[in-house]
């Protein structure tokens, strides 16, 4: 019975990002994709994971989506580029993708089933952030370095792809910012 | 001595060849006929020499020998470039350098002032060269080179004149089929090398007289047979030998009339034990003989072309040789072989010195009424024409015929019949062509006079036309059997005679061929025109064994080739490259720079991974 | 003996100064100079190698060895028997109307034009005297890169595709090769446990009859690409074509050759048991080359893919003779390769003399050119005619021993063979008629207000000794037919190794 | 109770991807392209943490930090260029012709 707002959570994910996918407004899109975010919050919360579900909603849907956010903001977008998208979003486009991402599905489903089922521990105690703590910089003391990195180069890369407009200075230091 | 001068004898032409050849045109035309024709001249008067000294003293096995080096000496086999004489090479030798010297003096008269008169003298010196390593080689092998380099230089010579397009294809015509029977050939001289490890002539004959003949003799026999038909124009490769007459006359005088096709009889005559031991053979011989008498001989009757008149006859005339040849008449064939050079040389020349004077015109329908106008051209061409037809007692041509007769009586009697009408179609042919050209009124004005280079040749051949028949007679007349009796160490005594009564056949029915030409072709109701039915063009156009060929083998032949020109293996190794250029332009198309589609790959490439990673 | 491989290092050397020499056009000609100065020392040296060989010390007439990688058992070794002695002769001759004839007047850079042609001499030489494996296959690729090279340079029209085209063929099957080396080689240590590139070695390696098959095989087609056998020929007309002149003679003369010396080498006499297994499919594919050669050849217009077919023709006799299996067909192979290298070689000179003063190879445009060339055309019938295997000249020699050869392990093969003879008349004599005899072309005089000039003396010269050359071979050939039996690698020259 | 959540939550990983993928796929504009790798990334994300659950072990919420810094910078670079793209005259962001690189 405590699957209940696990599967709450998860249908509200799922639809919100059908949502997320088929909008034709951009800032409707990014809202229904805060609506993910904040259920697979959810999600990770019913798994165990508090630590995760708020990071979750403090960097992704809290950070990242500003940046969204203001991006959308900037680019100013306006009736045309609704009925463009409208026009881009033709039924015929949709098959190709579906057809694939259908047999992807399938696939993947295949693969789940011919997993053994799980015979492990019955309650899922929560991880709380000590644990993640300890084991980050601990043996995973490498990855975290190698993170860093990714995130320097993000930095840089963004700065240097953003330096003639004023915006994308302003992104970039927002980007780094947030971890 | 002696020995020595065997290959002297081949070693002087040879060199006048290569000091013709290597002056380029340089000289003028006067030396260059006394290096070709004197060496030539030289050859036969030291070749007279050694005749002499051979019939004086025999040598004491009954031939010389001059082993000059050895060719090719490897394991199993064995090859040497030595010459022979015997009483048949000696025959033969004697023939090429004497023919061979008129003719070469009279080619001077036919052809001084044409530009290229060295490459022509060049040419024939060489083949006279080549024709004497034929006659004296005692080796297959290196009879082969002389076999080989007359055709070359007969192919040389029938395009002599070689802006003509014509000329070129006729002479490559003559080239490849004599090639295709020079193939067979080979062929036998592998067989044989096979069988016995050696090409020696003297070691093969004795291999073919004591060992019983097997199926790998009766094949050699059979290949040996088709080199010889190729090279002396029998049937079914006899169709080179008309359009062959595109060579300069005097060419046709020596090499298709007189040597060269002859060499096939020869050959076979070198060879006889071999074939005399494979039955089979000398039937094939026979038959091709007969065959080829009768339909030259018809053919003949209907050309227009003076000189293919001649051609087909020279196919006639050989094809008496071959009827003896198989009907084991070795010594009626070489006799034959003789008094055929004569008097086949002495046409053609005479043919030759009519043409010349007018204006090289071949067509006897435009001669006419000529024998006012050369008299001494009309005697000569009318001794030939008797010689050819075998006018009873007066002609070498009857006396060699005859014997002929005799030989193919004994065969069978049916070959006797076949042979007399041929005599007959002979005597009609030769003399329409005498009566047409020599007789009636006159269509071409001559010009001009037959000078003295080109008649003292004539003059000599006339005479040996009609007297070199004596050095053999049948006992009814006289019993004269010189040239038996030189030849029969080599082919055994000679057949005994017939009755009576054949020689009166022989001797009447030539006398009634002149009759029934005399009647078609008479001054008097000659008509103007060659006949145009179908038999006759057929029998013009040689029984169309050349569209016979053309259709069935040539042309397919050319075409797919034609079709394959750019070469179907090529076509496959470029499929290969087309391919991999194809499937390089599709990857290529893969990387289109558009985000999505290498996401669309990404996806399938993952949803392929995990079926494949499913599976197991 | 260090000769043998100065015999591969001076006309590197050469082709290396002729190429330093190159200055522009004020000297246009000192790299000719230079290069002509090299193959006259390269006939000196192989005169001296000739005259010290040890003729009396076994069929092995020289040796020199020295350590190169000791590490893999290679090593820089070099031994001449009879065979690579002709061949080297061969070579030596050819390189003549190469660099003389058809190098003089080559436009663009000719310093680095010589150093190539130079160094496929070298390579080439390397080849017919490399014993180690390693060092075969490394003279193997050395001859082929720079006549890539000289064919992407100064070929002609469609130069790009052929040179291409010749490179991946003789790269892949150079390829296989290399594959079959490695086996044998890894084979060898497992049976031995040493690791040798070494010929003699490698020659007595204990095979298991399908491994020793498929070894073969590996060998046989990077040969028969070379020589080339009927289905690989494909890259020859083409290249043959494209190639400059000097590139159509070397390699008509000399490279193809290199085939035959492999398949005598290194697949008759290092796998005689498989090569038994192998015969009869040989002489199918000897046999089906001569017609199926001799049959293009009739069909084509352009005059030196007329020639280059006319090889495919020649060689499939080499094929036979290598693969009768008896010493007879094997030297008949050798006197074939001489003779079709001397007279191929020559055709060639002549079918690149008519390209530069016709601007054309196509034997529609020509006719009658005896008028305006007599030496030049006179020449060109004598090579036709050698070409379509006149007795007196070299190439009858070769193939009467040849089909001798074959006639005694198979009748019908030989006569194909023969068949062959015949076609080979008819497209020689179509070439001559074509291109020489006939009534000249309708645009020919009118397109060139100067007449083409005719052979001078020193075309005369060099094309006379090469003619004098053939009629010797073909009339007196007991001294090619003595050395070219080939020497056998289990006579190993050991009394020799000592004092290289 | 939960004895099936692991499993139920990869198979809403495997939703969720599919969709992101979908989107991806279907949608030209790159704003769009961006927003549904996000989702793909949350999918990933989200599996690491049922995985991590299932063992009862950390190193999935590591693993999740991992891919949270991650898509950080890929939003940061990917909002980087399409501001630049815009701001060069290409406001319709379409992903077909984002090949021809020079504006």
């Amino acid at each position: 019975m405590s699957d209940l707002p696990f599967i709450l959570f998860s249908l509200v994910a799922a639809w919100a990002a059908i949502m997320v996918v088929t909008r034709d407004i951009a800032v409707h899109a990014l809202l229904y994709l805060v609506v993910v975010l904040l259920s697979l919050a959810g999600v990770f919360f019913a798994l165990g994971a508090p630590f995760a579900a708020m990071l979750e909603i403090i960097i992704y849907a809290g950070a990242v989506m500003v940046l969204f956010v203001f991006v959308v903001m900037m680019l100013n977008l306006g009736q045309t580029d609704r009925d463009r998208e409208r026009h881009w979003m033709a039924p015929g486009v949709w098959i190709g993708p579906t057809l694939l991402s259908g047999l992807l599905l399938i696939a993947l489903c295949l693969t789940l089933r011919a997993m053994p089922p799980t015979t492990g521990s019955d309650t899922l105690a929560p991880i709380g952030p000590q644990t993640v703590g300890i084991l980050l910089y601990g043996p995973y003391v490498l990855s975290v370095e190698l993170a860093s990195f990714l995130l320097l180069a993000g930095l840089v890369s963004a700065f240097h792809i953003g330096r003639d407009t004023r915006a994308t200075g302003v992104n970039s230091g927002t980007a780094t910012g947030d971890v | 001595m002696d020995a020595l001068l065997l290959p002297l004898i081949v070693a002087c032409p040879l060199l006048a060849a290569g000091l013709l050849f290597m002056s380029a045109g340089r000289m003028p035309p006067l030396p260059t006929c006394v290096i070709g024709a004197g060496s030539v001249g030289l050859s036969a008067l030291m070749a007279a020499m050694l005749a002499t000294g051979f019939l004086r003293t025999p040598p004491p096995a009954g031939a010389l020998h001059a082993t000059l080096w050895s060719w090719m000496q490897v394991e199993g086999f064995n090859t040497r470039i030595a010459f022979t004489l015997d009483p048949l090479s000696l025959v033969m030798m004697l023939v090429v350098t004497g023919v061979g010297f008129l003719i070469q003096l009279y080619a001077y008269g036919y052809m001084h002032d044409d530009p290229g008169i060295a490459r022509f003298f060049g040419c024939m010196t060489l083949f006279v060269a080549a024709m004497l390593v034929l006659v004296f080689s005692s080796d297959l092998l290196s009879l082969y080179i002389g076999w080989e380099g007359v055709g070359i230089c007969s192919y040389l010579l029938i395009g002599f004149w070689h802006t003509d397009t014509a000329n070129v294809a006729a002479a490559r015509k003559a080239f490849i089929v004599t090639r295709i029977g020079d193939a067979a050939l080979l062929c036998g001289l592998l067989l044989l090398a096979t069988r016995a490890g050696t090409l020696d002539i003297p070691a093969l004959l004795h291999i073919a007289a004591t060992r019983p003949a097997d199926l790998s003799a009766e094949t050699a026999a059979f290949l040996l047979l088709g080199g010889a038909v190729a090279k002396s124009a029998q049937v079914p490769l006899q169709t080179w030998l008309p359009d062959a007459m595109a060579g300069p006359t005097p060419v046709s005088a020596l090499i298709h009339a007189a040597t060269m096709v002859t060499a096939g009889v020869y050959l076979i005559a070198r060879l006889h034990p071999l074939f005399a031991s494979v039955p089979a053979a000398m039937t094939a011989v026979t038959i091709i003989g007969l065959v080829t008498l009768l339909l030259a001989a018809g053919s003949a009757l209907v050309q227009t072309d003076i000189k293919r008149i001649l051609a087909y006859s020279t196919m006639s005339q050989i094809g008496y040789m071959f009827l003896a040849l198989g009907a084991g008449a070795w010594q009626a064939a070489i006799f034959h072989l003789v008094t055929h050079a004569f008097f086949k040389a002495l046409l053609f020349m005479a043919a030759g010195a009519i043409i010349l004077r007018v204006h090289h015109r071949q067509d006897i329908y435009q001669m006419g009424g000529l024998a006012r106008a050369m008299p001494g051209v009309f005697v000569a061409f009318l001794a030939g024409a008797a010689a050819l037809a075998g006018l009873p007692l007066l002609t070498a041509g009857f006396y060699s015929k005859e014997m002929i007769l005799q030989g193919a009586w004994h065969a069978a009697p049916l070959l006797w019949a076949g042979a007399l009408l041929g005599a007959f179609a002979t005597a009609i042919y030769i003399f329409r062509c005498l009566f047409i050209v020599f007789f009636g009124t006159r269509h071409t004005e001559p010009h001009g006079r037959t000078g003295a280079t080109m008649a003292m040749p004539l003059a000599c051949l006339a005479v040996l036309a009609l007297t070199g028949g004596w050095m053999e007679m049948p006992d009814a007349i006289a019993p004269v059997h010189l040239l038996s009796h030189l030849l029969s160490p080599l082919f055994g005594a000679p057949m005994p005679e017939g009755p009576t009564w054949l020689l009166w056949a022989g001797s009447l029915v030539p006398l009634a061929g002149v009759g029934v030409a005399w009647l078609l072709w008479r001054p008097r109701i000659q008509t103007r025109a060659p006949p145009e039915d179908a038999l006759a063009r057929l029998a013009r156009a040689g029984w169309d064994f050349d569209t016979l060929y053309d259709v069935l083998i040539i042309h397919p032949f050319v075409t797919l080739g034609r079709l394959n020109q750019t070469d179907i293996c090529d076509r496959l190794s470029n499929a290969t490259a087309a391919t991999a250029r194809a499937g390089g332009r599709m990857l290529g198309r893969m990387q289109s720079g558009q985000v999505r589609r290498y996401a669309g790959w990404i996806a399938a490439g993952t949803v392929v991974a995990l079926c494949l990673g499913a599976r197991p | 003996m260090i000769a043998l491989p100065s015999l591969v290092l001076l006309p590197a050397a050469g082709g290396l100064a002729a190429w330093l020499s190159d200055r522009g056009p004020p000297a246009r000609h000192l790299p000719w100079w230079i290069a002509i100065a090299t193959i006259l020392s390269q006939t000196l040296l192989l005169l001296f190698v000739t005259c010290t060989a040890g003729w009396s010390s076994g069929p092995w007439l020289a040796h020199f060895s020295m350590p190169w990688i000791p590490a893999l058992g290679i090593a820089a070794r070099m031994d001449m028997d009879g065979l690579s002695l002709v061949l080297l002769w061969l070579t030596t001759i050819l390189s003549f109307p190469c660099v003389i004839l058809s190098a003089r007047d080559v436009g663009e850079r000719p310093g680095l034009f010589h150093l190539l042609l130079l160094a496929t001499i070298a390579g080439i030489n390397g080849v017919f005297l490399a014993t180690d494996l390693f060092l075969f296959f490394f003279f193997w690729e050395l001859m082929l890169v720079p006549m890539y090279v000289l064919i992407l340079q100064w070929g002609h029209e469609d130069r790009r595709r052929a040179a291409i085209k010749f490179f991946l063929f003789t790269q892949g099957s150079g390829l296989l090769m290399l594959v079959a080396i490695l086996g044998l080689v890894i084979l060898h240590q497992h049976a031995t446990g040493v690791v040798t590139f070494d010929y003699f070695a490698l020659a007595d390696t204990p095979l298991m009859p399908t491994a020793a098959m498929v070894l073969m095989l590996g060998f046989f087609i990077a040969f028969a690409v070379k020589l080339p056998v009927v289905p690989l020929h494909v890259w020859l007309p083409d290249t043959h074509t494209q190639a400059p002149t000097a590139g159509s003679v070397l390699l008509a003369g000399i490279l193809l050759k290199t085939g035959g010396y492999g398949l005598i080498r290194f697949v008759v006499l290092q796998f005689p048991d498989a090569t038994a297994r192998f015969t009869p499919v040989a002489l199918a594919m000897g046999a089906a080359g001569i017609l199926y050669g001799a049959w293009l050849s009739l069909a084509q217009d352009d005059m030196k893919r007329l020639i280059a077919y006319s090889s495919v023709s020649h060689l499939g006799f080499v094929l036979l003779g290598v693969f009768s299996g008896s010493a007879m067909g094997m030297r008949g192979a050798v006197v074939q390769m001489v003779a079709h290298g001397l007279s191929t070689g020559a055709l060639f000179v002549i079918a690149g003399s008519l390209q530069d003063r016709l601007h054309t190879r196509d034997m529609r445009r020509m006719g009658g050119l005896w008028q305006a060339l007599p030496h030049l055309s006179s020449i060109g019938l004598f090579f036709a005619i050698a070409s379509l295997g006149l007795p007196g000249m070299g190439n009858f020699v070769g193939e009467f021993l040849v089909l001798l050869a074959t006639w005694r392990i198979s009748p019908p093969i030989a006569i194909l063979g023969a068949a062959g003879l015949v076609l080979s008349a008819v497209y020689s004599l179509t070439m001559v008629g074509r291109a020489f005899l006939g009534s000249p072309h309708a645009g020919q005089d009118t397109d060139q207000t100067p007449p083409p000039a005719d052979f001078g003396a020193r075309q005369m010269t060099v094309l006379g000794l090469t003619m004098a050359l053939l009629l010797v071979l073909g009339t007196y050939p007991q001294p090619v037919l003595d050395l070219s039996l080939p020497a056998t690698p289990h006579a190993a020259p050991e009394m020799e190794a000592i004092h290289p | 109770m939960n004895a099936t959540s692991p499993t139920q939550a990869l198979l809403l990983a495997t939703i969720l991807f599919t969709i992101g993928m979908l989107g991806v796929l279907a949608r030209r504009n790159l704003l769009l392209m961006l927003m549904s790798i996000e989702i793909m990334l949350n999918a990933a994300a989200l599996a690491f943490i049922a995985a991590g659950a299932r063992w009862h072990a950390a190193q999935g919420q590591v693993m999740f930090l991992m891919i949270l810094s991650l898509a950080a910078a890929e939003a940061a670079v990917g909002l980087a260029i399409i501001l630049r793209l815009h701001a060069a005259g290409r406001p319709t962001l379409d992903a077909d012709t984002g090949n021809r690189l020079k504006g």
